[in-house]
């Protein structure tokens, strides 16, 4: 029953997607939005419907999988065309399909003014069709068939306006990490093949064991892995794209750069939590990669100016802190803070769009103050995000990121370095988002009001936005520290009960979530002391370490480093085999023989006097040669 | 001393005196095709007479001619030659006033061919082919009225004065060693003596009989005064040219070498192998650059005696099959292609110039057609008979294991390409000044005849090459096992 | 046969050369006519020193038979000498290379 | 009913008659016919094809020259089944294409020779004598370089003539390796036959067969084309008319691998094993140079083209390194290059016939005007570049995966190919469709798709669509037959008896070359 | 040993007069050291007991043919030889040094020959005598005899159409 259901919360996104694209002509937009969004809600209802038939099963028949036919059999593997409903993927089908849900009731009204109204909720569909594929999903194939869907519709809807270079430019260069990501991820599948046999997950982990713990093969399996998920997720070596894909709309930011498409690395590290389990060296890499991540991208968001920008960095270090969190082991606590986040970020991105779409798209935050008056749902949805991805106690993102924190600290000496980045980095993750808040809403407006007084938005985008803004007080209370772990609970059935797991203590339960109070605070007090209570300050603040202030707007330069490392030597490479290895070498042959043939045609033509006397002296030596030659052969013959 | 058996020759002889006489009766007048008629009469009833005697194998006249399938073979494709050169000459303004002398000489030409291949004594072998050359001095400059005729003519002569006497000179020493001019006896006296340490005096004849014929086959360290008489003469007698005095020489090399002295082949394979091999190569070069189709179809014809020497180099049974097999092949290509340019040249001033043939294919495009079957099959492209020609002479030499000289054919080959298909080209493209200006002078339907069952027969020896190689394998075992 | 073949067969190789050192080197027809039948004799005297050794007749009937064939090719050389020389004054054999390449 | 060779004998004999039609409409009419009904031959032959059976199916032997062993000899097995439907349709689409833009000089001789050059590598598919395969490689240049030749575009004539002379370079030495093999099988087998079935058995030693194997690879890699061998495709590709380019491309270009799978492999199994490394090298190289000439490539054409030497490198690198998987991966692909680089230049067509130039610097944004062209060019865009989820990517990974088991720096290397597809293949699409609209008139609504475009653009992209969907069904007739053709060659190399599908019962195992040979 | 006397007459002879043929500027003076060697060959013909050869060696050839050269050059007077210096000057050394080594070829080839029958022919046998030659013609070699004749009609019918066509040229009938 769960099954059928799964494929057709699979296939209906699909379905809608795929009528709205050949609709002949521009559909009317009831057609599309009836279509994109109602697509979208049932398929949210059913899968609420596959939860509660999850829910209401024991535990351990809670792993099912569906064949629909046997895709290809080839060599001897054969790979099935199938799809795992468990635990995981299921919740993965609810946070995906419900937060999605909401983002296309909010785009119905924001692409409003758009021509190109079919065809941004046609990718829309796709993605989620996309996403939901990655995630149910039977064996690694079908992964990356998902994968690299997903990315196909982030290229397509970061380049949305495709008449804007910049959005050309960013699409493709988020379409090219993320084949670079898919390439590992490739790498991957096929050295597992060749190692068990099989492209099935069932399979797949059955066999890590016979592949030897520890071993070099199984490091090499979970870093390739990991280089799919962390091109996906923007971790730091392939982060870049993630600002630049700003340049979509907002609500593609909301859906894919915030709630599901940046969290699909961490549901892979999960999903093969078995090999991560089986590899502790592997577990670790990932675990640093997370830290290294979530304390930059704190830095860099500080520094940002554009409202979008600051969200964006600010997604790349809490997925640094989840891929920390199932780096460590944590799988659990790291699932929840996706889900949290999903939840708070999506709303954060909301409101900024209300923002945005009132001030007719001012985001550079210079331009913007004293809007909690005009905008009073944004207002609500962003405080409500801003005190919730603070981690300010009972909200969502406090007990969230308090889990993860709590396991950190009972995970060896490396988990302890993590819980101290992590303390860190919360306390700028407070600064940063309270500064957003306190520029955007508080403070007197730019040159004493706006000229087109902002007028708030309609239902379509608040409605959405307030649902976000509750989500984001409320969704923490799943799993409360001393209290109840429904989280942990319902994923035991998928991350099982290896030794490695993490789950955190009693103690380090007290410890930690008197240190992240504090830490929140203390950075909410230190934003308002910076922005809220004297606006000018800030600008008499300006030359403080000025030069590192540039370097961290600036990403800490990894976009040049990239470039002048990788894509620079790739094309002067290239240019030189198309101007010198080209015409000497292949080319080179045509030309050579030609000019041989020619030369020889002419020497022969020119022996060809027409004297007489010269044919009958060419007979002569003629004659000698002939002499020669049979000469030696006979002696040497002889 | 049968007389009978030497009857196909008897009418040769009868039909060229006749023919010749008629030169100087008024039958011999314009308008009146009587030489012509005469003569093709003649040259049917020769071949029904040689296809009559096909079966038995014997000698007439002593030894001195052996009628035996490899001589009636050859014979009849000289006398196919001979037939579609009278009829390629049949409105040549070059033989406007002396058509009776013109045809006669063909047919003495014929005859002399057909003395060559069907001779079993050095004597008849060697007035055969002086016959067949004294008769071509004469063809060549018989357009007195043009220097070039004349030029060619003499140039012939010349040098083919000097092939003479080393040839007189070559076989005196190989009579010298043996004793005897009969073929028969020469490889008998051979055999008997079995593999003698060789006989310098035999390597010297060796040498000059090889110089001698590589010359008459117009091979490469001789092969100098090919182009410019090829351009001078006339277009049916360079025909003839190309295509018996090829098939005759070959015979003649066939006769000497792998009939006689193929004891001691393990000899001149070698050397006759490296004159095929320089032939390819040079020939092939040489016709790159021409732009007188003429010389260019020369050139062609030098390289073509490159792959029929691969054969006779080899020295096997499957080598002589495959030289027979692709003599037919190259007399129907050579034919085809001199048609179309007789055809072209009776009709545009200067018509042997490459660039005469711009554009010919679209304003006739059966011309066009046979004209590129023609180029197709001398290139050796499959499925055609040129192709089938050269897969055997490269088997046999595969077979006789002197690979390098199959792959020097191959790469001589594919030099080959070149040029051919450039003629495609010119055929097929645009004519140079818009519509074509094709008079539209009837064209000679004796002319397009042989062209088109040229074209056919380049075809037709293809698709049916069973048949034709079983002919030809009876014709090599004659040769082969006396 | 006091004299020994090899004798002979010098003498004939003697007049062979001497034929092809005329040939390179004269440039008028006629004279490269002469020194041609000057090498068609070296082949018949080899010719008929072969006849004599083996005490066989047909050495001899070839020398004869290349002899009417050399008086046929002179028959035509002068004829074309005399047809060219009408058409065109001089008749330096290089002059005569229109057709070339 | 021989089908086989009614397939091959539909097309000669439609463009004889086409070829010699003066008016050019029903020549059109006639061409048309000729190549549908030479698909539905295809079709009843596909049908009837039994995919257990690993050898040669449906056999027409006919003597030609007994004497020297040759024979027309055609037949079907699991390698050349798809390549036969692919061809019948490419060429179907072909000729549409080329009816619906035909040029005004002598249209119905470009019909002609269209169907010629159908027949020719037809016969190539199915040929099982070795002269058969010859006479057809060298039989289906003439058209082709007629067709540059007369109707070519841009520059000056002498790209057809350098691709047939560089072409039969190869096969001339081929011809010569070809009549070698036969001989000295002869001394083996005692009779003289070209037949492919009957030289698989023979052990020719390893010095003799490797040898033999140059001989051969020579050939192909000119028509693959290998790397250094490639001179010739930037010119064909340019020089040519669209619609010619897109049959060289798509069918054409595939007879260099068959050759490779069909005759290298099976018959000079010792020769192979000292012919892996340096031909995968080349393989490699080819992808990666083939990838950055196409990144630097000024004309769509050919960027396209440079780009199909990449994905042929992947072939040629799936089938050489012996690996099951990899050359059932290898089979599948050649199909899905054969639809993929036929709709590329369908687009490049279209774009070319509406913008008026093929410089990609010079037009942009015509997605404006052209939704539905956009649509089309990003579905091939994304199969080009083997997005995992298209056709492409169903022979990628299986041909990575096999490399990847026998040599995993190999696969790695390949990967640099995939990522500089992604590169090259969006730089083509979005310097054309995206960006502010320049170049082209009224919007870019001139380069939109039309019904006529349609026609042709559209089975390529369902074709593709259905193997994406489910490659099963088109692997599942080949696994056998390309098992056998590997078996002799894994085995003489050494490979782990595991890895080896079929063990060749009837052929001859070289390695021991026990005395009961058959 | 009267040979032996002959021999060497006509071999001085022979060369004497064939150098002349070849080194003489002047056209008649060539052709009439043609007629000195033709008839020392001749003598060396009546030294192999080979008396019909030389009688028709000094008949046929020096009487006809070279008469008809004599005709042709006096016809022609000293219009057809022209002094300037030929073209090939570059290349006559190459030229000379393969004839020295066609010579050396050749004298080697001589030495070394062992060719011949085993015992050596008497030496009164009359094989040159005209009844046996007459006997060889019309047995061995009859067809041979029957082409000359063939061969001698050719040429007569291209020296008609030669000078015919000469004539013609200038306006004659």
């Amino acid at each position: 029953m769960a099954t059928t259901l799964s494929w057709m919360v699979l296939v209906l996104p699909l379905v809608s997607g795929l009528v709205l694209t050949g609709w002949p002509s521009e559909p009317p937009r009831a057609i599309t939005r009836v279509l994109g969004i109602g697509s979208i809600l049932v398929a949210f209802a059913l899968s609420v419907w596959v939860f509660a038939d999850l829910l209401g099963s024991p535990p351990e028949e809670r792993s099912l999988t569906s064949r629909a036919f046997e895709w290809i059999a080839i060599g001897d593997v054969t790979v099935d065309l199938s799809i795992l409903v468990d635990p995981l993927s299921v919740m993965m089908m609810l946070v995906i399909t419900g937060v999605g849900f909401l983002i296309h009731l909010y785009s119905a009204e924001y692409m409003g003014g758009d021509r190109d109204y079919r065809r941004f909720f046609a990718g829309m569909n796709l993605f989620v069709f996309s996403m939901l594929l990655l995630v149910m999903a039977g064996n690694f194939l079908f992964l990356i068939v998902g994968w690299a869907f997903v990315g196909l519709a982030s290229y397509l809807l970061i380049g949305f306006w495709y008449e804007r270079p910049t959005a050309v430019a960013a699409a493709k260069k988020a379409f090219i990490v993320n084949v670079i990501g898919d390439v590992g991820l490739v790498l991957g599948a096929v050295l597992i093949l060749r190692e068990t046999g099989t492209l099935d997950y069932a399979g797949a982990f059955a066999g890590a064991g016979s592949i030897g713990a520890d071993s070099g093969t199984l490091l090499a399996i979970c870093l390739l892995l990991f280089m799919g998920a962390a091109a996906k997720s923007a971790q730091v070596p392939l982060h870049t794209w993630l600002p630049d894909a700003m340049e979509g709309p907002t609500p593609v930011s909301a859906l894919i750069h915030a709630a599901t498409m940046v969290t699909a690395g961490v549901y892979l590290v999960v999903r093969c939590h078995v090999f991560f389990d089986l590899s502790w060296l592997a577990g670790d890499i990932v675990a640093v990669v997370g830290a290294i991540t979530l304390l930059m991208a704190a830095t860099v968001a500080l520094q940002q100016v554009d409202i979008k920008r600051v969200l964006a960095w600010s997604t790349i270090s809490q997925v640094g802190y989840m891929i920390m969190a199932v780096g460590l082991g944590a799988y659990a606590s790291g699932m929840f803070m996706l889900m949290a986040h999903a939840f708070f970020k999506a709303a954060l991105f909301l409101a900024a769009g209300i923002v945005i779409h009132a001030l007719h798209g001012e985001q550079n935050l210079d331009r913007m103050a004293g809007l909690r008056k005009h905008l009073r749902v944004a207002y609500f949805g962003m405080g409500a995000g801003c005190l919730a991805i603070a981690g300010v106690p009972g909200f969502a993102g406090f007990f969230a990121k308090d889990d993860v924190l709590a396991s950190a600290l009972a995970g060896g000496n490396v988990g302890v370095a993590c819980w101290v980045i992590g303390v860190i980095g919360a306390f700028l993750t407070a600064l940063y988002m309270f500064r957003l808040l306190f520029r955007a809403f508080f403070g007197p407006e730019p040159g004493g009001g706006y000229r087109p007084v902002p007028h708030p938005s309609r239902w379509w985008m608040s409605v959405p936005v307030v649902i976000l803004g509750v989500l984001s007080i409320v969704g923490g209370l799943v799993q409360v520290p001393f209290g109840w772990a429904g989280i942990t609970d319902w994923l035991q059935p998928v991350t099982g009960n290896a030794p490695s797991v993490l789950a955190p203590t009693h103690t380090t339960e007290v410890v930690t979530v008197i240190t992240s109070s504090v830490v929140a605070l203390a950075g909410i007090a230190l934003a308002w002391w910076l922005f809220g209570a004297d606006p000018a300050r800030r600008l008499r603040l300006a030359g403080v370490a000025r030069s590192t202030r540039e370097v961290m707007r600036g990403g800490w330069r990894f976009d040049e480093v990239c470039d002048d490392v990788i894509v620079e030597p790739g094309r002067t490479v290239a240019d030189v085999m198309w101007a010198e290895v080209e015409p000497k070498g292949p080319q080179g042959i045509i030309t050579g023989t030609t000019a041989l043939l020619r030369g020889g045609a002419r020497l022969v033509g020119a022996s060809q006097s027409g004297l007489v006397r010269a044919y009958a002296f060419w007979m002569v030596l003629g004659i000698v040669a002939v002499g020669i030659v049979l000469a030696i052969v006979v002696t040497g013959a002889v | 001393m049968n007389a009978g058996a030497a009857l196909a020759l008897y009418v040769m002889g009868a039909v060229t005196v006749l023919v010749l006489v008629l030169a100087v009766t008024p039958l011999g007048a314009r308008g009146r095709r009587v030489p012509e008629v005469l003569a093709l009469l003649g040259l049917a009833a020769t071949v029904a007479i040689a296809v009559a005697q096909w079966g038995e194998r014997q000698t007439a006249f002593s030894g001195e001619l052996r009628v035996d399938r490899f001589g009636l073979l050859l014979a009849i494709l000289i006398v196919i030659a001979a037939g579609a050169t009278i009829l390629l000459s049949w409105g040549e303004p070059a033989a406007a006033g002396r058509r009776p002398e013109f045809t006669g000489l063909v047919l003495a030409a014929a005859t002399g061919m057909m003395l060559t291949v069907m001779s079993g004594d050095l004597v008849t072998l060697f007035i055969g082919i002086e016959l067949l050359s004294v008769s071509l001095y004469v063809l060549c400059a018989i357009e007195v009225a043009r220097g070039q005729s004349l030029e060619s003519g003499l140039k012939y002569l010349i040098t083919g004065a000097i092939g003479t006497a080393l040839l007189i000179y070559g076989f005196a020493l190989l009579y010298g060693v043996t004793g005897t001019t009969s073929l028969e006896g020469i490889s008998a006296r051979l055999g008997a003596v079995g593999s003698p340490a060789p006989e310098p005096l035999f390597i010297a004849a060796i040498v000059l009989v090889v110089v001698a014929l590589g010359f008459k086959a117009s091979t490469v360290p001789f092969h100098m005064w090919t182009p410019d008489v090829y351009q001078g003469a006339p277009t049916p007698v360079t025909t003839f040219m190309a295509t018996g005095t090829k098939t005759a020489v070959m015979g003649a090399f066939l006769l000497v070498f792998t009939g006689a002295t193929h004891q001691a082949s393990g000899d001149w394979r070698v050397v006759i192998g490296a004159v095929a091999a320089i032939t390819m190569v040079v020939g092939n070069i040489g016709a790159l650059l021409q732009d007188n189709i003429k010389r260019m179809l020369g050139w062609s014809s030098i390289a073509q005696a490159g792959y029929l020497l691969i054969g006779v180099a080899v020295g096997t049974l499957a080598g002589t099959e495959s030289v027979i097999y692709y003599l037919f092949a190259y007399v129907a290509m050579t034919l085809a292609a001199f048609a179309i340019v007789i055809l072209r040249e009776r009709e545009v001033e200067n018509g042997d110039h490459v660039e005469a043939l711009a554009g010919y294919g679209r304003a006739r495009p059966w011309a066009g057609v046979v004209m590129t079957l023609a180029m197709l099959c001398l290139a050796g492209f499959p499925p055609l008979a040129g192709f089938v020609g050269k897969f055997l002479l490269f088997g046999s030499a595969v077979d006789a294991d002197m690979t390098w000289l199959a792959i020097v054919g191959a790469v001589a080959s594919v030099v080959s390409v070149v040029y051919y298909l450039r003629v495609v080209i010119v055929m097929w493209a645009p004519p140079p000044g818009g519509r074509h200006e094709v008079r539209r002078l009837g064209v000679p339907r004796a002319v397009a005849g042989v062209a088109i069952a040229a074209g056919v027969a380049v075809i037709a020896l293809a698709i049916w090459a069973q048949p034709v190689l079983d002919v030809c394998a009876d014709a090599a075992r004659a040769l082969m096992i006396p | 046969m006091s004299v020994p073949i090899g004798a002979y067969l010098m003498l004939s190789l003697a007049l062979l050369i001497l034929g092809l050192i005329g040939v390179m080197r004269r440039r008028n027809p006629l004279m490269l006519l002469l020194s041609v039948e000057l090498m068609l004799n070296a082949g018949n005297v080899a010719l008929i020193g072969f006849s004599r050794l083996w005490d066989d007749p047909s050495g001899q009937v070839f020398a004869l038979v290349v002899m009417v064939v050399a008086a046929a090719e002179v028959v035509i050389g002068l004829g074309l000498v005399v047809a060219i020389f009408r058409s065109r004054t001089n008749l330096d054999v290089d002059e005569m290379s229109s057709m070339r390449g | 009913m021989p089908w086989v060779s009614i397939l091959i004998l539909v097309p000669l004999a439609a463009a004889v008659v086409v070829a010699l039609m003066r008016d050019r409409r029903i020549a059109r009419v006639v061409a048309l016919a000729g190549s549908t009904l030479a698909l539905a031959v295809s079709v009843v032959v596909v049908a009837s094809f039994d995919r257990g059976v690993a050898v040669m199916q449906q056999v027409d032997h006919l003597d030609w020259i007994p004497s020297a062993g040759v024979s027309w000899d055609v037949g079907v097995d699991g390698i050349s089944i798809w390549l036969v439907l692919l061809t019948t349709a490419i060429f179907t689409l072909g000729t549409v294409a080329a009816c619906q833009r035909l040029p005004e000089q002598r249209g119905s001789v470009f019909l002609g020779l269209i169907l010629l050059a159908e027949a020719g590598l037809l016969g190539l598919f199915t040929a099982g004598d070795l002269i058969l395969f010859y006479v057809c490689w060298e039989f289906m240049l003439i058209p082709f370089a007629l067709l540059i030749w007369n109707w070519g575009e841009g520059g000056q004539k002498t790209a057809g003539l350098v691709f047939v002379v560089y072409t039969m370079a190869g096969s001339l030495l081929m011809l010569v390796a070809i009549i070698s093999t036969g001989i000295i099988a002869m001394d083996h087998t005692g009779g003289l036959s070209f037949l492919i079935r009957d030289l698989q058995g023979v052990a020719f030693g390893e010095a003799t067969s490797t040898i033999l194997l140059a001989g051969f690879l020579i050939a192909f890699a000119i028509k693959i084309p290998l790397w250094p061998l490639h001179g010739w495709l930037p010119r064909a590709y340019s020089q040519a008319p669209l619609v010619v380019t897109i049959l060289l491309a798509a069918v054409m270009s595939k007879a260099g691998v068959y050759g490779l799978l069909r005759i290298g492999l099976p018959v000079f199994p010792e020769g192979v094993g000292n012919v892996v490394i340096p031909i995968a090298i080349l393989a490699l190289t080819g992808i990666v140079y083939g990838s950055l000439l196409a990144w630097r490539a000024t004309t769509m054409r050919l960027l396209v083209g440079y780009s199909s030497m990449a994905h042929l490198g992947f072939i040629v690198l799936g089938i050489i390194v012996l690996d099951r998987m990899a050359a059932q991966g290898a089979v599948l692909q050649m199909v899905n290059h054969g639809l993929v680089a036929a709709a590329a230049f369908v687009i490049v067509l279209i774009l070319g016939r509406g913008a008026g130039t093929e410089d990609m610097d010079r037009l942009s944004g015509l997605a404006k005007g052209a939704p539905r062209m956009a649509v089309a060019f990003l579905i091939v865009t994304m199969a080009a570049l083997a997005l995992p989820g298209s056709n492409a990517f169903v022979g990628e990974f299986f041909i990575l995966g096999g490399v990847f088991n026998q040599y995993a720096w190999m696969a790695v290397i390949a990967t640099l190919g995939i990522i500089y597809a992604a590169v090259y293949m969006l730089r083509m699409y979005q310097s054309t469709m995206n960006g502010p609209v320049h170049g082209v008139r009224d919007d870019g609504r001139a380069v939109e798709m039309t019904a006529r475009d349609a026609i042709v653009l559209i089975p390529l992209i369902l074709m593709m669509m259905w193997i994406a969907v489910w490659p099963g069904s088109l692997v599942g007739a080949t696994r056998a037959s390309t098992d056998m053709a590997l078996a002799p060659a894994q085995l003489a190399d050494g490979r782990p008896v595991e890895q080896i599908g079929i063990l060749p019962a009837r052929a001859a195992l070289p390695a021991t070359d026990h005395p009961e040979q058959p | 040993m009267g040979e032996a006397v002959t021999f060497a007459v006509a071999a001085v002879g022979a060369l004497g007069f064939g150098i002349g043929v070849v080194f003489f500027r002047d056209a008649f003076r060539a052709a009439v050291s043609l007629i000195g060697t033709l008839v020392s060959v001749a003598l060396l013909f009546i030294a192999l007991l080979a008396p019909f050869a030389a009688a028709v060696q000094v008949i046929v050839y020096a009487g006809a043919i070279v008469v008809m050269f004599l005709f042709v050059i006096a016809y022609l007077g000293d219009r057809g030889d022209i002094g300037t210096p030929d073209r090939l000057d570059r290349w006559q050394v190459i030229g000379w040094m393969g004839l020295m080594g066609l010579g050396a070829f050749g004298a080697i080839v001589v030495q070394t020959s062992t060719a011949g029958p085993v015992q050596a022919a008497p030496a009164s046998t009359d094989v040159g005598s005209p009844a046996s030659i007459g006997d060889a013609f019309l047995t061995g070699h009859l067809l041979a005899f029957e082409v000359t004749s063939l061969v001698l009609l050719v040429a007569a019918v291209g020296a008609v159409i030669l000078a015919r066509g000469a004539v013609q040229g200038e306006g004659g009938r």
